[in-house]
């Protein structure tokens, strides 16, 4: 446990913990708006370590600049989980768009938004 | 809560840091996705995009370039996943009840 | 909830913003080549400002700028564009979206392929602000709602 | 790089996702959610990814939070977690 290794991979464990807390949001809270804001934190969780893997000391942003040149790519950061990430987004607020759809839906027709109260309602 | 998915969590966030102790350091240059070749020799692909971008499409956004040219066919599929979240949000709100 | 406020500096301020709102989420389509930026972010932004519309003039003001009936249309259209490209580059002797084969004489390579991707562009975010709006009307739109 | 900076924000965006989760009023965790959104925004931005950090500011913080609110209005508004 030196120190270098630390500074290296405390962002690791706090995504870990991100992602614990958007789970912990899907599992334990019984409101369905509450389950999408956690199902929100999960998807940023995962968004948030592509980017912290594609990112590289020393380096600026993947856009060429021409008094560095294209010779080197140490000079920019990695641009592929970037792009990967970019339409990542869009596609998770169209899915969540869809989570509210079905949301409205089951509260037309039962009444609540509540887990259990839903699931005696469905019996 | 019940008290499985609370164990099921701990056991989770356990295996996640401790999977997180074998990824290279943050920012690390030589980290496997930076590098030139590969382990076993083959070329890495972002370095391609990096040196041959501007060359290959005149601009000088490499993100650009890789979301619309080298990869256009996976935008083409987010593209549809989009416009079908959109026709399954109007398939469900708009039907007659 | 109403459809519409009734509050002056609102309304006012909001039709003041939108048309410069649009006017640099087309900034950022077209010079989504050499800076940050691109077709989803344009695209995003302009469903922005329109649901901005939406929300302070009130749905029947807002829909002079775009219709309620044209979300699935518009999102079509763009992603027929997108589709479009590649099937026109198939025709004319290349692979799906092997952009140095689209008909502009004239140009070298690596301009065809920057054309190209301007396409893509234009068609991605037609489909990203027609389908985001479209979320937003359908969810204030269903039927036994307001 | 900023290894420092980055760590802060880390901690920030932790301390904003559990405040969204632990809220009882729904409206107050949707407004929650957006400053989630922008502190990941600027976390992106500090990390090198601007095409990303500008379509998680425009995005997440704009029509998502825009569609939740919608959402809450159309259902309840109060959660008894």
């Amino acid at each position: 446990m030196e120190i270098e290794f630390i500074a290296g991979h405390n962002l690791y464990w706090i995504i870990s913990l991100l992602l614990l807390v958007g789970l912990y949001g899907m599992l334990a809270k019984r409101n369905l708006v509450k389950k999408l804001v956690g199902m929100n934190i999960f998807q940023t969780s995962i968004i948030l370590f592509y980017i912290a893997v594609a990112s590289k000391r020393n380096a600026t942003v993947p856009v060429i600049d021409a008094t560095l040149g294209s010779a080197d790519p140490a000079h920019y950061i990695n641009p592929l989980p970037h792009t990967l990430m970019l339409t990542a987004i869009v596609v998770s607020v169209a899915t969540t768009g869809v989570g509210f759809a079905l949301l409205i839906s089951i509260f037309r027709r039962y009444g609540t938004l509540d887990e259990d109260t839903l699931l005696k309602r469905m019996r | 809560m019940r008290k499985i998915s609370l164990i099921a969590l701990v056991l989770f966030g356990a295996l996640l840091l401790y999977a997180s102790s074998g990824l290279p350091g943050h920012g690390d240059p030589d980290g496997p996705s930076h590098r030139e070749r590969s382990r076993v020799g083959s070329p890495v692909a972002a370095a391609h995009y990096i040196r041959h971008a501007q060359g290959d499409a005149a601009s000088p956004n490499i993100v650009t370039v890789v979301l619309a040219d080298y990869r256009g066919f996976d935008t083409l599929g987010e593209t549809i996943v989009v416009l079908t979240a959109g026709l399954v949000c109007t398939l469900i709100l708009r039907r007659s009840p | 909830m109403t459809s519409s406020s009734r509050n002056p500096i609102l309304i006012t301020a909001s039709r003041l913003l939108a048309p410069f709102i649009q006017l640099f989420a087309l900034y950022v389509i077209f010079h989504g080549h050499f800076g940050p930026g691109g077709g989803f972010q344009g695209g995003a932004m302009l469903a922005a400002s329109i649901l901005m519309l939406r929300l302070s003039v009130g749905a029947e003001r807002s829909e002079l700028k775009f219709r309620k009936s044209w979300g699935t249309p518009v999102g079509a259209l763009g992603a027929l564009i997108f589709a479009g490209t590649g099937l026109l580059t198939l025709l004319l002797g290349g692979r799906f979206l092997e952009y140095h084969y689209l008909p502009f004489p004239d140009l070298s390579r690596a301009d065809l392929h920057s054309a190209g991707i301007l396409l893509i562009e234009v068609g991605v975010s037609l489909a990203v602000m027609a389908v985001l709006v479209a979320i937003y009307d359908d969810i204030m739109e269903g039927p036994g709602g307001n | 790089m900023y290894l420092g900076l980055e760590t802060t924000l880390g901690v920030l965006l932790l301390a904003s996702a559990l405040i969204a989760l632990r809220l009882k009023n729904l409206l107050a965790a949707a407004v929650t959610l957006s400053v989630f959104s922008f502190i990941s925004a600027l976390i992106y931005l500090v990390m090198g990814a601007v095409d990303v950090a500008f379509t998680e500011a425009v995005v997440g913080a704009g029509i998502t939070g825009v569609l939740f609110i919608v959402v809450l209005f159309h259902t309840s508004r109060r959660s008894i977690d």
